[in-house]
């Protein structure tokens, strides 16, 4: 059988990746999916109710949101040099990275807080004041995809906080980047998310 | 105890029934088989002071015989399945001329609205019963089956007849009953406290008593 | 150099041991045996809520017309009124039995238990890949658990609109008399899901990473290829559920409408969202139990799994077929007809692989050495009644035949005959099995034996004339047959089924009180009771903190039983060294 | 229909503070009944105090003929009724009388009892006893079933929370409580389409429902000035203004006719009164 090849022979100890590593990506494999659910069914009630939803721009922001997606892609860059940075043990590097990739990510929730805002209180749709949850699919959708994606962000930054906290006392340096890939892994799936979510929301 | 499917009386009934025994014969003898070997391999392997079991990882033709007869089985059972399925509910199937009523369900009564006597729903003596389903022996039916709340689905065990309602749609469902008789819509989807209790009569007329009774109805709808 | 962290840090556990605390011990352990005992206690407590729902149910359907709910005083007047299950609490119990048995019972057992317990032991590693994110995930369930049983003292009941929360029913609370109760459990449901995707997470992380030297993917038990495969379908069903009942909350709540007509939603996407997760869950339900099966079996026969690699491909391929086999469940819903086509080609080939595993276990079971304890006969009772479920599917996949039974008591005995019949059969066997690894004594044979035996007979006579039932055509979740001309004269066969339920939820107390009195009374078990190869056997019974001293080593496949070149006795552990044993073993 | 999230949302957490509080009865808050036991309204009537107000309501012209409802699918309740058969109730006129109009005082009262006692709506041969109810805010409602079938009892209130239960047997009985006014909560049954009774709450005491011959009698009515105003289902709403003099009779008239037929007919809020004359006039508030 099979295992009479190997039997004594050097061990077998999985994949040559750490194992935090794996993980992140086993996880991001379930976001795939949670996000692949809310975008499912995004196309199955606009293809099914294609009257309901506004033209590109006639509701949302299309602009501010266009800025806001380059600082979220900018971030990904600054996530980049950051764990660039923590393999070289360049600790200047790692903090002033790590701190504008936070900073990045927070102003990006902010304008989506400014975003919300600005949509509920002073946007009108379908001849009701406010663009809200209830304002009939369009809204039902815009608010739940981009709302979870914001939610994500949220958990990001968080950690982001963190791990900029950890490289001011010094914790991230040549010998100990794997805190810093993984989060990045995650980062750069929250980045790739909203450009798919720009794309089929705000510009489709 | 009398288990046994109801009697059939419709043109469909008889196609769903004989599969029905077909796959119940395959899978009898399948279940004769294996629960059998299990019976057996028990009694004969029992452990046994100092025995030894025979030391095998496997048979690969025996892992493609009973691959390939059980997959063999299977696609004829399917490709018969699937040719019966589109004439029963295959969309180029619908009868052109059926007699169309419209079912709608509610929690938790059916009201069906018949066609009157000029046999076209949506016009003026059209009528609207409640819980009472009346239709001609013999003829192809269609019915335009909806829902105002949540979902129903729509149950004539005796005429094989089951499909969902499902608010904010409208599904056509034909069927051709071959006698008359007495029977009951039930409602085989939960769709609340009173789902036990959503039932309707279904009256399979000759064509002559469902004028008679079409008539009979028409003059107090039209008030 | 991970061996070496590794190493280090099973050595860091073994010392840390002595340090900890009651609470870091037993409540906020972050050791996967601590974790997998916690969820043993959790889903046997909710397996015993979920069966005495249905007694409930039953003594509803076998005398609706009676009233006279024994102790039915006890329950408030908006479940049971002057000793008559009102119609709501009977919805109410049709729902959460479906739920509790499924999401709190079964589906955490089968995996939270045994992946938790298994996955590190029979790997040879020292812990899970991530132990906290590990307690988490057990952690996440209690909060499910309030939840659920908050749910039925809210006003208005628990939730009431089947296990597989329909839309529009379970999104408009004006439609059920159900408010709170439904938001519960769907908030529920989403704590279930954090916790499944966490453990999923850990442990296919674990099994791609940390097994033990030697342990190559071909010699890893079977137990582990299906709890592997089971937590990968877990990964991608979970969140698509979680997703849907998020949605579900926001439709009952904030006002949206995705599954409501009213406001352009689709009912329909509902389903198919459901049934997304809702079919690889069935196989969730089931793969783990036929890797306790084919262990249990090969160990019973002494001998090696038949056609094991056979068994690994069909695991893989139902894995795969699982997600494209869905709509299935919605030959009647409305969908397009033609769709419905699609998937019964795609749910017969799923067929396939369930034949090759029935067949293949009673290929390992051929020219045995049969050990019946209580293990085994409840793995092969297994085997019989998963036979069974397995074939009363052939009809429902046959989309004609569907029209007729669809929604009938045959889909309820079809749907038993796989998860009592099938994943509960091997959790018992599995419990009687590993026992005394867990707690280190064994649990008594004579009380298992008569366990087994009644719920044999038990589970038999209530499933069985359910198919009876079903072919007469009674409804599904109905509260009262009686009132239809076509379900006259099924009355004595509901109560038939009534009386054997009763009997069935007593051989329980059985079984938990052979659970319980081992635990301080059973014999004490040796490390290796069963004479078993794999890598679990070969620490004490129960294994330290950290599992091992030293990572074992593994030569051999998980399940060489009477190797002809092994004298003396009949089994090859995995980590035993060949020239050690037999120099001629070394070649298997 | 579907309610606004913050309202939702409130009315969440209050069940959610009354499931804490051991609820589970399907009832409300038992604040009322304390306070109910504490005066009962019987012992605060001083007779030098109050007044009464009466009168009827009329019907003039062609009384519109009612429908034959189809109870054929329930045997057992068609058998309760003559040859005719069951008509709808909507408007029932007798000798000029329109009965099942709820009268009530919708301004000018200043404190009032507690509830006490119970209100019962039953179920009779498929129908509602009585059609039209009236409740104080916080009074009991007994609801029983005196058919031996289901009915479900599913009142759809805005300011109330709602409730939606059922009744499969005869002699099963359940209490409810509206703890709001609210004119007037609909209440119907989803197992037979026709059955529909309303519950007028409101905060006192003073209100009734006209008799078959269309007369009502509002007792114990302490002295003031009030507006008075007039429910009916198909005939929307009337005010009419009435002084109430101690041990002294009242009367206010309504007058109804079929042209009136098809009137928008407020449901649920509380009623916002303009003080109007004694004119009659038709209240649209939708």
């Amino acid at each position: 059988m099979a295992h009479a090849a190997t039997a004594g022979r050097v061990p077998e100890r999985g994949l040559d990746v750490y194992t935090q590593k794996v993980g992140m990506w086993v996880f991001l494999c379930s976001e795939v999916m949670f996000f692949a659910g809310l975008i499912g069914s995004y196309v199955v009630l606009r293809f099914g109710a294609a009257d309901t939803w506004a033209e590109p721009g006639d509701v949302l922001n299309v602009p501010v949101t266009a800025f806001n997606t380059f600082l979220l892609i900018c971030s990904s860059v600054t996530m980049v040099k950051a764990f660039a940075a923590a393999q070289e043990g360049d600790q200047r590097g790692i903090k002033l990275y790590l701190l504008l990739t936070t900073l990045l990510g927070a102003t990006f929730l902010g304008v989506q807080v400014y975003e919300y805002i600005e949509l509920v209180l002073h946007k009108s749709w379908q001849g009701s004041h406010g663009f809200t949850p209830a304002a009939g699919l369009y809204g039902a959708t815009f608010f739940t995809m981009t709302g979870f994606h914001g939610f994500h962000v949220l958990l990001g930054v968080i950690c982001l906080a963190w791990a900029t906290i950890r490289a001011w006392r010094g914790h991230w340096g040549a010998d100990n980047t794997h805190g810093i890939e993984v989060l990045g892994l995650y980062w750069h799936f929250v980045d790739l998310v909203w450009i798919i979510l720009f794309t089929i929301v705000y510009l489709i | 105890m009398d288990w046994a499917l109801p009697p059939n009386y419709s043109t469909f009934g008889v196609v769903i029934d004989q599969l029905f025994w077909i796959i119940l014969v395959i899978t009898g003898i399948a279940f004769l088989l294996v629960e059998g070997g299990i019976v057996w391999f028990c009694i004969k392997y029992r452990g046994r002071e100092g025995a030894r079991a025979h030391y095998t990882h496997g048979s690969n033709r025996l892992e493609i015989i009973w691959t390939v007869i059980p997959a063999i089985i299977i696609a004829v059972l399917g490709a018969y399945s699937a040719l019966v399925w589109d004439d029963i509910k295959g969309s180029s199937n619908r009868p052109a001329d059926a007699l169309e009523f419209l079912v709608v369900g509610k929690q938790f009564e059916w009201n069906i609205t018949y066609p009157g006597v000029d046999e076209t729903l949506g016009t003026a003596d059209d009528f609207t019963v409640r819980n009472q389903f009346h239709f001609p022996v013999n003829e192809d039916i269609t019915i335009l089956l909806e829902s105002e709340d949540v979902i129903h689905s729509f149950f004539i065990p005796e005429l094989r007849v089951k499909q969902d309602a499902v608010p904010g749609m409208t599904i056509p469902v034909w069927f051709d009953a071959t006698q008359t008789g007495n029977f009951e819509i039930a409602c085989a989807e939960l769709c609340g406290l009173g789902h036990y209790y959503m039932m309707a009569s279904v009256t399979v007329h000759s064509a002559a008593d469902f004028d008679a009774w079409q008539a009979s109805q028409a003059p107090a709808a039209a008030q | 150099m991970a061996t070496i962290v590794a190493e280090a840090t099973g050595q860091a556990i073994l010392h840390e041991e002595h340090e900890q605390s009651f609470l870091r011990k037993y409540i906020f352990s972050t050791d996967h045996k601590v974790i997998a005992i916690q969820f043993l206690i959790y889903t046997l407590f909710f397996l015993m809520i979920g069966g005495l729902l249905a007694m409930l149910m039953r003594y509803q359907i076998a005398w609706p017309a009676r009233g006279e709910l024994p102790l039915g005083g006890i329950f408030p007047e908006s479940m049971v009124a002057s000793g008559y299950i009102l119609p709501e609490f009977y919805n109410a119990l049709v729902t959460m039995h479906g739920s509790v048995m499924v999401f709190l019972a079964i589906m955490p057992m089968l995996v939270g238990v045994w992946a938790n317990y298994l996955i590190p032991l029979q790997l040879g590693t020292h812990d899970m890949a991530f132990p906290r994110l590990n307690m988490l995930s057990f952690w996440a369930m209690v909060p499910a658990g309030i939840l659920t049983l908050a749910s039925f003292f809210v006003v208005g009941g628990a939730a009431g609109a089947g296990w597989t929360l329909y839309a529009p029913l379970s999104a408009r609370p004006d439609l059920t008399g159900v408010g709170l109760g439904q938001i519960l459990w769907l908030a529920a449901l989403v704590f279930i899901g954090l916790s499944s995707i966490l453990g999923s997470v850990n442990y296919i992380t674990t099994t791609i990473n940390m097994r033990a030297p030697g342990m190559t993917w071909m010699r890893m038990p079977l137990t582990i290829w299906s709890l592997f495969i089971t937590a990968i379908l877990a990964l991608l069903a979970m969140p698509v559920l979680s997703a849907a009942g998020i949605m579900l909350i926001f439709d009952q709540t904030i006002g949206t409408s995705f599954f409501l007509p009213e406001g352009g939603g689709q009912p329909l996407l509902w389903q198919h969202l459901f049934w997304f997760f809702g079919h690889p869950e069935v196989y969730i339900l089931i793969l783990p139990a036929m890797g306790f099966t084919s262990e249990i079996l090969s160990v019973g026969s002494r001998k090696p799994v038949f056609g094991y690699k056979a068994m690994v491909l069909a695991l893989v391929s139902i894995a795969f077929l699982g997600f494209i086999v869905w709509g299935h469940h919605m030959f009647q819903s409305g969908m397009n007809p033609m769709l419905g086509l699609t998937f019964t080609v795609s749910t017969l080939f799923i067929a396939v692989p369930s034949a090759i595993k029935t067949f293949n276990w009673m290929g390992t079971m051929w020219r045995g050495n049969l050990q019946l304890h209580s293990a085994m006969l409840f793995a092969i009772g297994f085997v019989a009644m998963f036979a069974i479920g397995g074939l009363s599917g052939v009809f429902m996949a046959s989309t004609p035949v569907d029209i007729y039974i669809h929604d009938t008591y045959f889909i309820v005995a079809h749907i038993h005959y796989v998860l009592f019949g099938g994943s509960l059969f091997a959790l018992f066997g599995a419990i009687y099995f590993w026992y005394p690894k867990m707690f280190g004594r064994m649990m008594n044979e004579t009380m298992g034996k008569i366990h087994f035996w009644l719920t044999f007979v038990f589970f038999n006579l209530v499933f069985f004339p359910m198919h009876g039932v079903g072919m007469v055509g009674m409804m599904r979740r109905i509260y009262d047959s009686t009132g239809y001309a076509h379900l006259q004269g099924i009355e004595d066969t509901n109560a038939i089924i009534t009386w054997a339920a009763f009997g069935l939820f007593a051989s329980g107390f059985l079984f938990a009180f052979n659970f319980f009195w081992s635990l301080k009374k059973g014999r004490k078990a040796e490390a290796n009771p069963w004479n078993a190869t794999t890598l679990e056997w070969q620490t004490p019974s129960p294994p330290k903190h950290g599992n091992w001293e030293e990572i074992p080593v593994v030569y051999h496949g998980p399940h060489e039983y009477s190797h002809p070149d092994v004298e003396d006795k009949d089994w090859l552990a995995q980590n035993e060294r060949p020239d050690v044993v037999s120099p001629a073993a070394g070649s298997h | 229909m579907r309610s606004h999230f913050w309202n939702r949302s409130a009315a969440l957490l209050a069940v959610a503070a009354m499931a804490a509080c051991g609820g589970g009865d399907g009832g409300s808050s038992e604040a009322a009944d304390d306070a109910g036991e504490a005066t009962p309204a019987a012992a605060a009537v001083d007779p030098s105090t109050v007044g009464t107000i009466s009168g009827m309501a009329n019907f003039g012209g062609m009384v519109p003929t009612m429908e034959a409802i189809d109870m054929s699918a329930e045997a057992e309740c068609a058998a309760g009724y003559g040859a005719d058969g069951p008509m709808a109730q909507s408007v029932l006129v007798s000798e000029g009388g329109l009965a099942n109009v709820f009268v009530y005082l919708s301004e000018g009262v200043s404190g009032a009892p507690a509830a006490s006692g119970a209100a019962t709506l039953d179920q009779v041969n498929c129908r509602y006893t009585p059609h039209v109810l009236g409740v104080q805010s916080g009074q009991d409602i007994e609801i029983s079933n005196s058919d031996n079938l289901l009915h479900n009892i599913n009142a759809t209130p805005t300011e109330n929370r709602g409730f939606n239960i059922s009744q499969p047997r005869a002699g099963i009985t359940s209490t409810q409580r509206f703890q709001v006014a609210e004119v007037m909560v609909p209440v119907r049954c989803d197992v037979h389409g026709w059955m529909q009774a309303y519950i007028g709450v409101v905060d006192h005491p003073y209100f009734a429902v006209t008799g078959a011959d269309g007369s009502y009698s509002i007792a114990n009515v302490p002295a003031g000035d009030y507006t008075l105003t007039a429910w009916h289902e198909e005939f929307g709403t009337q005010t009419a203004n009435v002084t109430v003099t101690a041990g002294e009779m009242a009367v206010a008239t309504f007058d109804y006719n079929a042209e009136m037929m098809g009137a928008e007919v407020p449901m649920g809020d509380a009623l916002v009164l303009e003080h109007g004359t004694n004119r009659i006039r038709v209240e649209r508030t939708q």
